[in-house]
């Protein structure tokens, strides 16, 4: 599968709209399905794709698993500390409405950053566990 | 009506699938099935308007966890080894038996529950249509499914991204590391013959 | 500030400390951190139990919605009590497991180990806390999760299918948790516990409340290891890492025991249970289990796993407690969640200290350790006598107000089975108290090379004797067990005249 | 016949969710288990769905001319449920695979025997 040309063109041209496609999907789900957990999925799936077509070792260079594990942390603290911040601003855990002057306003930056953290560390945590699965069938 | 129709199709499709990956014992087989399976019950969403669910299980199901049922197969079977699954040696007869009570259980259990679709039913009138109402006002996020993910049950979406973090963790811790290349299975304190 | 958001606190700190422990380097780091965690964590469940003694019930509403649209975490005696034993337990664990995980995880995982760790702290901590029944499904199985990778860290292969084994039967129990809490949502379209208990009552008569009620208990048996759905715990136990089996055994179960307690009597009620049979079936699953496991333990050739099978047992008699349905049985139940906390984390922490030492939990192994470590040997023989349930021990405590809620109800024959379990409980912990200190004969069988044994380190002692002292500490001072647990009991079952 | 009208949704569910049950509880294969575990999961997801469902209604994407809309509720927990339940199998699978290398096989009749005969 490594040298097949021709996957390897459509693949260079579908992933970048696959990764399209989620940031679509991530910053959409206020209107329309979609949200953070299936961009993050779609994410991950670009770059399985990319794995597949291209080898781990390629995939590894452009995302090294130790970045993945800090960019998993980062999601989760991402969306905790969305909780935090409402605490110092005044309101009780995970209460958006004291992010910003106005409360809608507020619920808006807050869904806004919490689909991020949950995107962010869907896709790495996804990409660990399929990298995790490649790297054994190698050894 | 049309809806009925499709669902009942679906869901029969279901069936068929679910039994087939019982009496398949080629575990290549069973994992495509099970890809469709994930992408019927996609479809049985659809019908019954949980779309944003039905784009879940389709990325999930008929997705991420056919490729790493596949990943596992090819790490536990050789190459060109007939991937089959062998008979369990004990009867069937005890979990038939679980099961059929479950089952019967089940289908006493919802045989008042309220009618399919009924819009006049407890879960249609309590908390449910509070969202439908505030959200905008509220949050002013249109698609509702996004506003009590995000917002009013906020909290569970977060222990659904420890989840995530933990499967992660945990997965990492398993199989994070290179193999050895003997696995270490004969450490002092193991050899009890009692099972 | 902290006080208005101390229910919360205590399980986002360990929440947001999980991801930053796994990103540490490997080494010290992570366990300092942790501990430091587990620490701060105890120090504020301290805070919210002499809170709500004082104050009463507290709600604290997750996001600013009010329930039952958002989601409420809902704290009173009952939950306040299961939290610090929790992190009690976990913090005192820790200052065990730097030595202890030095010798029994690789370096290279450690970070992810404490984070693990931290991960089932949090889940536990959240299942406790919470008064919405789904976001408990959530936490469940955050802490599941974490506990299935915990366990498959053991060294031998058979940690791995004892995890697997865990990891099918503990996801049938949460699926049928599930199912449960689907059939309560069709009928009454709540999921908080609150409005939940006061929905129920008018619908009780109904075949989906019924089934419901049936899923949510087994699955929460499996969950729990209530005999005969313990088949997963044996294994899990004996084969985990010591400091895992020290955390789980001390509290996982326990929180499923409470989780039970809270759904029976918090959200169903007694009502419901006095009009099926759920009770007698309770009674009877509560006396085969006291039975049988201990039975069980006599023969076992593992000592961990002897102590498994003695948790089986234990569990057996929490389920008499919830049984009987009086005041009486749930303060026996609560008090023996607290008491058979300390006493397991106690024997299964001198266990660890005799597998550090000499690389073996096999019982055959432990012949003459009683000289060579005099101190793990005398803490282990009061951890005994607090399992068996001599008075002056902790142990004591929980079985007398049991025996109590058997003869308020004048059931003579769970008088016997109590007493018949203490026996048997004499003869397995005397088969080891035996071979530890009279039969220092030959050590030729053994494999590990009597010489070298010392006594365990500074390290586990400290953790370990505390413990013990607390073992005997509440075995004479029941305010905070008893004190606590009987007014909670009254709480649960207020209807009840 | 309108009793059939009501129920034939939760009958079809409930038999796919025993299936997946069946398979979880009388395989031999660690494998199989998983997948079987899987179903009984994604059926139990659609009981939920099945109770949130309004006759006629729309999904729950506010629109200004529809009037009628399923439950959001269900949906709303379902989509936590699917993400345990990817990690689950992602957690098994990565098992499966250190299950392997130790014993050499995935049938759990073979494992059990070795353990025996240790």
């Amino acid at each position: 599968m490594m040298h097949n040309l021709i996957l390897k063109v459509v693949s260079k041209f579908l992933i970048p709209l696959i990764m399209l496609f989620a940031l679509y999907v991530q910053f959409h789900g206020d209107f329309g399905p979609g949200g953070g957990f299936q961009a993050g999925v779609i994410f991950s799936a670009a770059f399985i794709l990319y794995t597949i077509v291209f080898g781990l070792d390629a995939a590894k260079r452009i995302i090294p698993p130790g970045v993945l594990k800090v960019l998993a942390s980062l999601g989760v603290l991402i969306y905790a500390g969305t909780g935090i911040a409402g605490l110092i601003l005044g309101g009780n855990y995970l209460e958006y409405g004291v992010l910003a002057s106005n409360k809608l306003a507020g619920q808006h930056i807050g869904i806004l950053v919490i689909e991020l953290g949950v995107g962010i560390t869907v896709a790495s945590v996804m990409m660990i566990i399929f990298f995790a699965f490649a790297e054994r069938g190698r050894s | 009506m049309i809806d009925s129709i499709i669902d009942i199709t679906l869901l029969t499709f279901l069936v068929i699938t679910a039994l087939a990956i019982i009496r398949s014992h080629s575990l290549l087989a069973v994992v495509m099935l099970f890809g469709i399976f994930s992408l019927l019950s996609a479809g049985v969403f659809v019908v019954l308007d949980a779309v944003d669910v039905a784009f879940t299980e389709a990325a999930v199901g008929a997705g991420i966890s056919t490729v790493l049922m596949l990943a596992t197969l090819a790490l536990t079977y050789k190459h060109k080894e007939e991937k089959t699954e062998k008979t369990p040696i004990h009867a069937g007869w005890l979990p038939l038996t679980v099961v059929l009570i479950t089952g019967s259980l089940l289908i006493y259990g919802t045989s008042d529950i309220p009618a399919f679709g009924d819009a006049k039913a407890p879960s249609q009138t309590h908390v449910g249509p509070y969202y439908l109402e505030k959200s905008i006002p509220e949050t002013g996020v249109p698609n509702v499914v996004t506003a009590v993910l995000a917002s009013y049950r906020g909290f569970d979406t977060l222990g659904e991204v420890t989840v995530i973090f933990t499967a992660g963790v945990a997965v990492m811790l398993l199989i994070g590391r290179r193999r050895k290349t003997k696995p270490e299975n004969t450490d002092s304190g193991d050899d009890n013959h009692d099972a | 500030m902290i006080e208005s958001h101390l229910s919360l606190l205590i399980v986002a700190i360990p929440l947001i400390a999980a991801p930053v422990v796994a990103v540490l380097p490997n080494g010290r780091a992570p366990w300092l951190f942790s501990t430091l965690i587990t620490w701060s964590v105890f120090y504020l469940a301290i805070l919210q139990l002499t809170n709500v003694l004082t104050g009463g019930v507290v709600s604290y509403e997750l996001g600013g919605w009010a329930p039952p649209w958002g989601i409420e975490y809902r704290i009173d005696s009952v939950n306040a009590l299961v939290a610090l034993i929790v992190s009690g337990i976990a913090a005192i664990s820790l200052p065990y497991a730097l030595t202890s995980v030095a010798k029994e995880i690789p370096k290279k995982q450690t970070s992810l180990f404490y984070a693990a760790f931290l991960l089932c702290l949090t889940g536990l901590l959240g299942i406790t806390q919470t008064g919405d029944i789904f976001n408990l499904f959530v936490f469940l199985e955050i802490s599941s999760l974490s506990s299935y990778a915990l366990i498959s860290l053991g060294k031998n292969r058979r940690a791995l299918t004892a995890s697997y084994q865990y990891l099918i039967m503990g996801t049938i129990g949460a699926t049928f948790f599930l199912i449960g809490v689907g059939l309560l949502y069709s009928m009454t379209g709540t999921l908080n516990m609150q409005d939940l208990s006061q929905r129920l009552p008018e619908i009780f008569e109904h075949r989906t409340i019924h089934t419901a009620f049936a899923f949510i208990m087994v699955g929460f048996a499996l969950k729990l290891a209530m005999f005969p759905l313990h088949l997963w715990l044996p294994n899990a136990y004996t084969y985990a890492p010591s400091i895992v089996t020290i955390f789980l055994a001390a509290t996982a179960t326990k929180v499923a025991v409470y989780v039970m307690i809270r759904v029976i009597f918090g959200v169903f009620s007694l009502h419901l249970i006095e009009s099926t049979p759920t009770d007698e079936l309770f009674l009877l699953l509560g006396m085969a289990g006291v039975i049988a496991a201990s039975i069980s333990a006599i023969y076992q050739t593992n000592a961990k796993r002897l102590f498994a099978y003695s948790s089986v047992a234990q569990i057996g008699y929490m389920v008499l407690g919830i049984g009987f349905g009086s005041v009486l049985g749930l303060t026996a139940s609560f008090v023996h969640i607290f008491n058979h906390a300390i006493m397991k984390a106690a024997l299964f922490m001198a266990l660890g200290a005799i597998l550090y030492r000499t690389g073996s939990n096999q019982v055959k192994d432990m012949r003459g350790l009683a000289h060579k470590m005099p101190w793990t040997f005398a803490a282990f023989v009061i951890g005994g006598l607090s399992l068996i349930g001599v008075p002056g021990t902790a142990g004591f405590i929980s079985k007398w107000y049991l025996v109590l809620a058997a003869l308020e109800q004048q059931s003579w024959i769970v008088v016997v089975v109590i007493l018949t379990g203490s026996l048997l409980a004499v003869a397995y912990v005397w088969k080891l108290v035996e071979i530890m200190y009279f039969n220092s004969g030959s050590n030729a069988s053994s494999k590990t090379s009597s010489e070298d044994i010392k006594e365990a380190p500074l390290s586990l002692l400290l953790p370990l004797w505390l413990l013990v002292i607390a073992n005997i500490y509440f075995g004479f001072d029941t305010s905070l067990t008893v004190g606590i647990a009987e007014p909670a009991a009254k709480m649960l079952l207020g209807d009840k005249p | 016949m309108q009793f059939i009208i009501d129920h034939y949704n939760y009958w079809l569910v409930i038999i796919l969710m025993m299936a997946g049950f069946y398979t979880v509880i009388s395989r031999s294969n660690l494998i199989k288990k998983i997948a079987g575990l899987s179903i009984f999961q994604v059926s139990v997801f659609m009981l939920y769905i099945s109770i949130g469902h309004v006759k006629d209604g729309a999904a729950p994407i506010i629109e200004s001319d529809v009037t009628v809309y399923s439950n959001p509720l269900p949906h709303v927990l379902i989509l936590t449920a699917i993400v345990v339940g990817v990690a689950t199998t992602a957690l098994g699978l990565a098992l499966v695979v250190r299950i392997k290398e130790a014993y050499g096989t995935i049938e759990e009749d073979d494992i059990h025997k070795q353990d025996q005969s240790l």
